[in-house]
């Protein structure tokens, strides 16, 4: 016999084969970036006016391109601009974010209040002008891309090490370890910093997902990288223009991107999942 | 009593409640059986986890997310609940059965006022027509022993106290007027003055002739109102029966152990876990010397809105080698402050503490960082004052390894603590939080005592554990305190807990010391009217032996 | 005292960014005239006039004054690119954006609200697959859905214009692509917060009151949702201006993105700090009006007691 | 030249009056009403309908009346005298008179005005005088053959005197004329629209009707995206979308719905340019070898489907003067190319396979202004640095700005320059070739390849001065002979207008220079 049930409601845990295969493309992409050669041989900018626009086939997997380049070697060939620029300008706004994180949490009331108005005056310009705002300033380039997504992704690393420092430094095992007799700079290497650097990692690898998708807008825009460079961002934006006769040249770039930032969120939450799943006692 | 041939307003056979499906399934609840008719109070007593909220919440079929529930007989006022729609649960809900839910603070919406969540009730049931619903309100909670109710109906749960609350929530159930309320734990996590003026409030509900599901982790509370009491353990009844017999005369191992673990029935130096050793003869230290002096301590702390708050007002105590000093007083009163500042954590803003006849203060950096290392402190919430990514045996190690000791010398130390606080050593590779609180307890104990203590602080080392876990830790600290002549600084709001582990105490109320001294002596002859207040309110386990009909403290 | 701090505080971000703007036209490599100038031809005697308006044989900090005193006059230079004043160029062109924005919010907003109470607490399969569909509407760069659904709906099925700012149907593709990832966000944190709430043990006890799940949801439930995505508004408001830019371009849309474009491509400092300046004015409006909201959806973040 | 009347599908069927045409265009202009301040084509498109002109151009090169009525010139070639309409009016009110001309030609010229196009096409002017109200006499300081052809475009047509008197940034966004239609003003990003004016009677002699326009008005909207414009177009949303891009063509041809109006513009066409004034393009072989080692023909077949036409010389065939004898030297001859540069010494290759010389690569500096590039011309770009690689040069491409594409250009850091330059008249040899047309000191001249020819000076004056169309024939043969010999340029594709109708348009014409008119169109049913 059965009484009315509550409802069920499902248990919360990560999906596995999503999982399994975000990080099997992000294996995929990481040879991508390494070592391009073992996926495909083809000259990514080997330009054929011969072989302009042809379909997916046997000789060329992804189709060609406008140029007669290979789809597919360029998707390949993009992998390494694009992910480089999320690792660099991730890279970049950690390090800024961590600086101004611990600056506003431990530079008593002035230092925090001067890190607050920073971010803030970063927040209200919208990420994409500011990033074109540095464009304009330093010229477009890759450099100027990578300083301007950093720009952009700092404030995100600066509050949250600055939640997690104060949090940290209020957190009754910081105090605990105090009260063992560690010196202030060993309690703040030892405790503070590892456990502070867990959800900041985590961040940084989302970060990197939406700064690809970032930078893919900028070339779109025409503002970023720059033909004949295989550049994801580039392909779409070129490549738009010959929809009506070659949509393999403007949908698969795109699949590249969907799919990185895809693989490097469902890795990314995972990671998330398992580090909030540690420190819930 | 009842009469024979009414029927019971709840009729409860063989209710087993399972979460999960398939693999996953796990039954908390396995077949739990028991009545309750108009006007009778049944109390459901049992350590955390054994089921108690669970089987109060499938009477309303609210068993939790993922619940099934399955019953030999389920009657709510006669009628078979197993075969209740949704739509007819949502009647009985409010309507038939009220329910005042465990987490009293989190039970009202924050964003609502007060008013609105009875007036859900009102609405729902239809109980009285629009226009009536103010009125009804102020009722309801003039009922409850609201004061003002037209202002408070208009407040936020926030703008009220615990106890105000928990009246208000207690208001909401019983807005439609439901024969039976199930009431858990409607008395945990308030101060012991407020937990009386509640009993008092559903005895009054149940003279009027409600019934009532009390339950409870604390036999003290259900002593006093329930007419039966059953016991659960892991998701059993283990023993039932009127509340007289079962806690006068316990049948059941378990049910013993539950009563001998409370320790305000015992005197200082009496076992309270029934499976421990006898303890080891306790050294007569009471002319130790003083190690920590505090003389008229201050502590003002400022307000977010630019006032100041005095947290500690002129104490003055001395702690000796080898004894305890206990600390109670209501939630706020400055306890946890004091001891910090004596522990030297903090400067105070008036007054002094001496280490062995040297203020703190006089101390350079580095030697209060050696100085700290025989003055630890045991948390409340163990998990949280260790390093999340550190393991047992890492967290017994780091006060070591601070000292210097090598790193094999420390393995051995750490096998050799944890025995000492009765952990397995091979719990050293474990994380804490795959422990259970008790033994994340003893892991903070082992801690403390790496480097040959002088003071522990104990801030409420056992409030959030249950009696028996609680003996057993209580236990532990008297034995160290015997075989190593430890002193204790022992924070608590439980007076028996106070009571029990003290040679000296302290009474705090609004960070000053309205009564010191012999623990004896406060405890038998309370000299300030708020030490009598507070001793009155604690409900002891064997008022019903004695059918009084409100508290009073035994001699 | 509260609203005068925050006032205070959000005129020192656009302070802030304006100072921000300043600096960056004079840290353009070449000469501020060039940077003033863009790539658009004037005369030597506009030139020298230039260098009259804007002080710029003075010291830096008296060209920094004289530029804070213009903005505070309402003054915000002349774009040499567009040919007319910024504010009157900017003005040209808030209108669309700010409807196309406004129609965006509103149905990433809607749609999140929908999806998130759909989906909370509901059955594995179907709250997975919400979720799946979120990540991958995160992870779509929004250019390319954008021509996804041109290609889609107007080139193939014409349901929709291909151009065109002015009609109510024209709008909706760039609202949609433009909403598609916000609201994907929003989406995930309400059914975060919603399924947070649903846990709490007030909605056990209005249950237990006999509350149907429609009336937790919309009673409880939803308040209790709203806090997070109203913390949200700040960065979403700047998500949507920046948005803009991509969305106007893709569905040649006027508006501040496309001029936003034009005035980068065109190096046009006047014009690229004028609107600067507005979305920062922007973003501090919503963060009071943020504030106000927080008060009225949570009672215990009111001043007083 | 300009009038409308050029080509016009359906010429047999009756036109319908009535009807608004949406037309879409694929930029903006900074100025894009007034083409006497504004140098772009936009601008001359969009007041040719609102703007008459003393003289029509027609397909041929002939010149014919318009709002003038007959001329003569004077034995000297310096003084041309004009007789106008006496029923023309301004939709202000005003009167056309010998003044208005006076004023607008005076206003082109003024400093004030920083015209940047129409006044170098009255750069041998001296001054205007007013014979009485419908006599006017244009004075020269030396002679001119062009000024006819010149005075046919919108640059130098007559706008309403009295609406000159408003300030330039008010005119470049509304202007007034006596054309068939009015403009309302311009929305940058957005357009501007038109509507008839139903007192026209003073057409052009070369278009096909008279009396006002078929259509009772034009939208004109701005759509840079190819993609979306055509979509528009093939979704009836607009009815004429000008720029269609190559990739397109075929798909509009086959559909019925649709109709494809293509112009090949006289005049220059898109060319490469080698700046033969440094680096490895100083040495004519190495300019040879790049001329003949890419094969330009192939490259504009693939690269544009087949819709434009391989350029076989810096004129487009259909320019008056065309030199088909010098195409010869634009040939395609890998092997000779290959020779050409063994002979100039880049004999060695390096590493990657380019060719050096005393150990420098052969790299060319190739400043390109990616975001203004038409899909098109951004492949031809690929496509030549893929087929200079063949041939062993390093054809750097560089993506810059417009700042700093002009002052590559203005300061000479290149070696190689892409650009086409319409005109309708064959004296835009002198334009792009002329030695008293390269950059210097700082100033923006046309002359992309640096050549200063004396020889080619020389036949470029002489075809000036020359009345005779056949002398003027032989002297532009010489040029364009000496510019081959030269490898002063290297053509690409004849410049060529698509612009996609629907299939009810009909009657839209083209002006010399390129771009669609409307004062013959009309919407059937
Ligand atoms: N929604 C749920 N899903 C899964 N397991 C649950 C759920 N609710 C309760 N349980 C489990 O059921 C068992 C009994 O829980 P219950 O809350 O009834 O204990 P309790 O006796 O009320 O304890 P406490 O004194 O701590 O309140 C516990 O093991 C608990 O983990
Ligand atoms: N760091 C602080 N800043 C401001 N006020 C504080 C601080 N620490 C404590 N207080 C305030 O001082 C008063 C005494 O706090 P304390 O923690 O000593 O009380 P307690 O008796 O230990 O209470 P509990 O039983 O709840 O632990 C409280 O009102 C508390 O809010
Ligand atoms: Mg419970
Ligand atoms: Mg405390």
């Amino acid at each position: 016999m059965t009484a009315p049930t509550v409802p069920v409601g499902a248990p919360r845990r990560p999906v596995r084969p999503a999982l399994l295969t975000g990080v099997a493309f992000l294996v995929l992409l990481a040879v991508a970036v390494i070592a391009p050669r073992a996926l495909t041989s083809i000259d990514p900018t080997a330009a054929d006016p011969l072989q302009i626009l042809q379909p997916p086939g046997a000789g060329h997997w992804l189709g060609t391109d406008q140029n007669g380049r290979d789809v597919f070697a360029r998707i390949v060939a993009g992998a390494r601009p694009s992910v480089l620029i999320g690792i660099f300008s991730s890279a970049l706004a950690l390090l800024a974010g961590t600086v101004l994180g611990v600056l506003g949490a431990k530079g008593g009331r002035v230092g925090s209040a001067i890190v607050t108005r920073l971010l803030d005056i970063v927040l209200a310009v919208p990420g994409l002008l500011l990033v074109l705002l540095a464009v304009a300033v330093l010229g477009s380039g890759t450099g100027p891309a990578v300083a301007g997504l950093a720009l952009v992704t700092t404030p995100g690393y600066a509050r949250l090490v600055r939640g997690e420092v104060i949090r940290l430094r209020d957190a009754e095992f910081v105090r605990a370890a105090h009260g063992l007799g560690w010196t202030r700079t060993q309690v703040v290497l030892r405790h503070v910093v590892p456990n502070a650097m867990g959800p900041v990692t985590v961040l940084a690898t989302l970060g990197i997902g939406s700064t690809i998708a970032a930078a893919a807008s900028l070339s779109y825009l025409g503002l970023g990288a720059q033909e004949p460079a295989a550049e994801w961002g580039l392909m779409l934006s070129v490549s738009t223009a010959y929809f009506s006769r070659a949509w393999w040249s403007a949908v698969f770039p795109g699949i590249a991107i969907t799919a990185t930032v895809l693989a490097i969120t469902v890795v990314g939450h995972h990671l998330q999942l398992r580090f909030d799943g540690r420190r819930a006692s | 009593m009842t009469p024979v041939l009414e029927v019971p307003l709840l009729d409860v056979t063989d209710l087993r409640v399972t979460f999960g499906h398939g693999r996953a399934a796990r039954e908390v609840v396995h077949g739990v059986s028991f009545t309750l008719a108009a006007s009778e109070c049944v109390a459901i007593v049992g350590e955390s986890g054994s089921g108690k909220s669970v089987t109060a919440r499938s009477l309303l079929g609210l068993a939790g997310i993922g619940g099934t529930v399955h019953a030999g007989r389920l009657d709510i006022a006669g009628e078979d609940a197993r075969a209740f729609t949704e739509r007819r649960w949502r009647q009985v809900r409010g309507g038939q059965v009220g329910l005042v839910l465990q987490d009293a603070l989190g039970s009202l919406d924050p964003v609502r006022k007060v008013a609105a969540e009875i007036t859900d009730a009102l609405r729902t049931h239809r109980t009285v027509t629009p226009a009536q619903r103010p009125q009804r309100v102020h009722e309801l909670l003039a009922a409850v022993g609201v004061p003002d109710p037209e202002i408070r109906a208009q407040q936020y749960p926030h703008q009220l106290s615990g106890g105000l609350r928990q009246r208000a929530l207690i208001a909401t159930a019983i807005a439609a007027d439901p024969a039976v309320l199930v009431a858990d734990e409607p008395t945990t996590a308030l101060d012991v003055t407020v937990q009386a003026q509640v009993l008092d409030l559903l005895a009054a509900r149940k003279d009027a002739g409600m019934a009532l599901l009390l339950i409870s982790h604390d036999l003290a509370v259900v002593s006093r109102i329930a007419d039966r009491v059953l016991v659960m353990k892991d998701g059993e009844v283990v023993e039932s029966g009127p509340g007289r017999e079962v806690l006068g005369d316990p049948r059941h191992a378990y049910t013993r152990r539950l009563i001998a673990a409370v320790p305000s029935a015992h005197p200082r130096g009496s076992r309270l876990s029934l499976d421990a050793a006898p303890a080891p003869t306790r050294p007569v230290l009471s002319g130790g010397e003083v190690v920590l002096e505090a003389h008229d301590l201050r502590k003002v702390y400022a307000t977010p809105d630019g006032g100041s708050l005095t947290a500690v007002d002129g104490v003055s105590l001395a702690v000796r080698a080898g004894r305890t000093v206990g600390v109670v007083g209501e939630s706020g009163s400055g306890k946890t402050t004091t001891g910090h500042l004596l522990f030297g954590y903090g400067r105070p803003d008036g007054g002094t503490v001496s280490v062995d006849g040297r203020a703190w203060a006089d101390h350079s950096p580095a030697e209060l960082r050696r100085l700290h290392q025989r003055f630890p402190v045991v948390h409340q919430d163990p998990a949280a004052s260790f390093d999340p990514r550190y393991t047992v045996g890492r967290t017994v190690a780091e006060p070591l390894q601070v000292a210097g000791v090598p790193r094999p010398e420390r393995r051995r130390r750490v096998a050799e603590l944890l025995g000492r606080v009765g952990l397995d050593p091979a719990l050293a590779e474990r994380h804490p939080r795959q422990l259970s609180g008790g033994q994340r307890q003893r892991v903070a104990i082992a801690r403390a005592l790496a480097l040959e203590p002088r003071v522990v602080l104990c801030d409420e080392p056992v409030s959030a554990l249950d009696v028996s876990v609680q003996a057993q830790i209580l236990d532990l600290l008297a034995d160290l305190q015997a075989t190593l002549g430890i002193a204790y600084v022992f924070i608590s709001h439980d007076l028996g807990v106070v009571r029990h582990v003290s040679d000296e105490v302290l009474v705090m109320q609004h960070g000053r010391v309205v009564e010191q001294g012999d623990v004896e002596d406060v405890f038998e002859r309370p000299q300030h009217p708020y030490t009598k207040s507070l001793l009155d309110a604690v409900p002891t386990l064997d008022a019903p032996l004695r059918a009084a009909p409100h508290p009073s403290r035994s001699a | 005292m509260t609203a005068v701090r925050r006032l205070l505080g959000g005129l020192a971000v656009v302070w802030g960014a304006v100072t921000l703007t300043f600096l960056a036209l004079h840290l353009t490599p070449g000469s501020t005239v060039d940077a003033i100038v863009g790539q658009s031809v004037v005369t030597p005697e506009v030139r020298a006039q230039i260098v009259a308006e804007y002080g710029l044989d003075q010291p830096l900090w008296i060209q920094y004054l004289s530029y804070l005193g213009r903005l505070v006059r309402g003054d915000l230079g002349h774009s040499y690119g567009q040919g007319t004043q910024v504010a009157e160029a900017i003005g040209e062109q808030f209108g669309s954006t700010l409807l196309l924005v406004a129609v965006g919010l509103g149905l990433a907003f809607g749609g999140a609200v929908l999806v998130a109470a759909a989906t909370a607490h509901r059955s594995r399969w179907w709250r997975g697959s919400a979720v799946g569909a979120e990540r991958v509407s995160v992870a779509v760069p929004p250019f390319w859905l954008g021509i996804l659904l041109l290609v889609a709906f107007s080139f193939s099925l014409r349901w929709f214009p291909a151009i065109g700012s002015d009609s109510p149907r024209g709008l909706v593709l760039p609202a949609v692509a433009l909403a598609v990832a916000p609201a994907a966000m929003l989406s995930q944190v309400m059914r975060h917060a919603l399924e947070k709430t649903l846990e709490e043990p007030f909605v056990t006890s209005a249950r237990a009151r006999g509350l149907t799940r429609t009336a937790v949801l919309a009673r409880h439930a939803v308040r209790h949702a709203l806090l997070p995505v109203v913390t949200l508004a700040g960065w979403l408001v700047a998500a949507f201006i920046g948005g803009a830019i991509v969305t106007e371009t893709v569905f040649a849309r006027q508006g501040l993105g496309r001029l936003t474009v034009t005035a980068i491509e065109g190096k046009d400092f006047p014009l690229v700090s004028g609107l600067v300046l507005v979305s920062a004015v922007a973003y501090v409006v919503v963060g009071i009006g943020v504030d106000a909201l927080y008060g009225v959806l949570d009672p215990r973040l009111r001043a007083s007691t | 030249g300009s009038a409308p009347g050029t080509g016009g599908t359906d010429a047999g069927a009756t036109p319908v009056p009535g009807g608004t045409l949406a037309f879409a265009v694929n930029r903006d202009a900074t100025c894009p009403l007034d083409p006497q301040q504004s140098p772009a084509s936009l601008t001359s498109l969009l007041a040719r309908p609102v703007v008459d002109s003393l003289v029509a151009l027609g397909p041929d090169s002939t010149v014919k009346p318009w709002l003038a009525t007959e001329w003569t010139v004077s034995p000297d070639g310096t003084a041309y005298t004009f007789t106008l309409r006496p029923d023309v009016a301004f939709t202000n009110g005003e009167k056309l008179d010998a003044a208005a001309v006076k004023t607008n030609l005076d206003r082109i010229v003024a400093p004030a005005t920083k015209s940047q196009a129409a006044a170098s096409l009255l750069a041998a002017y001296a001054g205007t005088r007013v014979i009485d109200a419908s006599h006017v006499e244009i004075d020269l300081k030396r002679p001119d053959s062009t000024l006819l052809t010149n005075l046919s475009t919108p640059a130098l047509g007559i706008q309403a005197p009295g609406s000159l008197t408003r300030t330039p940034a008010e005119v470049c966004t509304q202007i007034v004329g006596s054309g068939p239609f009015t403009a309302g003003a311009y929305t940058p990003a957005k357009g501007l629209s038109y509507t008839k004016n139903p007192a026209y009677q003073w057409g052009p002699g070369t278009s096909a009707h008279t009396g006002p326009a078929y259509l009772d008005g034009i939208t004109v909207s701005v759509v840079p995206e190819d993609t979306s414009r055509v979509g528009a177009l093939s979704s009836g949303q607009i009815d004429v979308a000008s720029d269609i891009p190559p990739v397109n063509v075929a798909d509009i041809s086959a559909n019925s719905q649709l109709a494809l109006e293509k112009f090949t513009a006289p005049g220059g066409v898109y060319s490469y340019f080698p700046n033969v004034s440094r680096g490895p393009f100083a040495d004519v072989n190495v300019r040879k070898a790049f001329r003949a080692g890419i094969d330009w023909n192939t490259l504009v077949k693939q690269l544009f489907f087949g819709v434009y036409d391989a350029a076989s010389g810096p004129l487009s065939p259909t320019t008056f003067a065309y030199d088909k004898q010098s195409s010869a030297a634009y040939a395609y001859d890998r092997d000779a190319a290959n020779r050409l540069l063994d002979q100039a010494g880049w004999t060695t290759r390096d590493a990657e396979g380019f060719r050096t010389k005393d150990g420098t690569r052969l790299t060319l500096v190739h400043p390109f202004l990616a975001s203004r590039a038409s899909a098109a011309n951004a492949t031809l770009a690929v496509q030549v640095q893929a087929a200079a690689k063949q041939l062993g040069i390093d054809v750097q491409t560089q993506n810059v700005e417009y700042p700093a594409y002009l002052a590559a250009f203005v300061n000479n850091q290149y070696d190689l320059f892409d650009f086409s330059w319409s005109g309708s008249s064959p004296s835009v040899l002198g334009t792009l070739f002329g030695s008293n047309n390269i950059s210097t000191g700082g100033k923006f001249a046309t002359n992309a390849s640096r050549l200063a020819d004396p020889q080619l000076d020389q036949a470029l004056s002489t075809a000036l001065a020359a009345k005779d169309p056949a002398a003027q024939v032989a002297a532009y043969a010489k040029a364009q002979q000496a510019v081959a010999d030269q490898a002063a340029v290297f053509p690409a594709y004849v410049t060529t207008v698509a612009v996609g109708t629907r299939a009810d348009v009909h009657g839209i014409g083209f002006a010399p220079d390129g771009y669609p008119t409307f004062y013959d169109a009309w919407k059937g049913k």
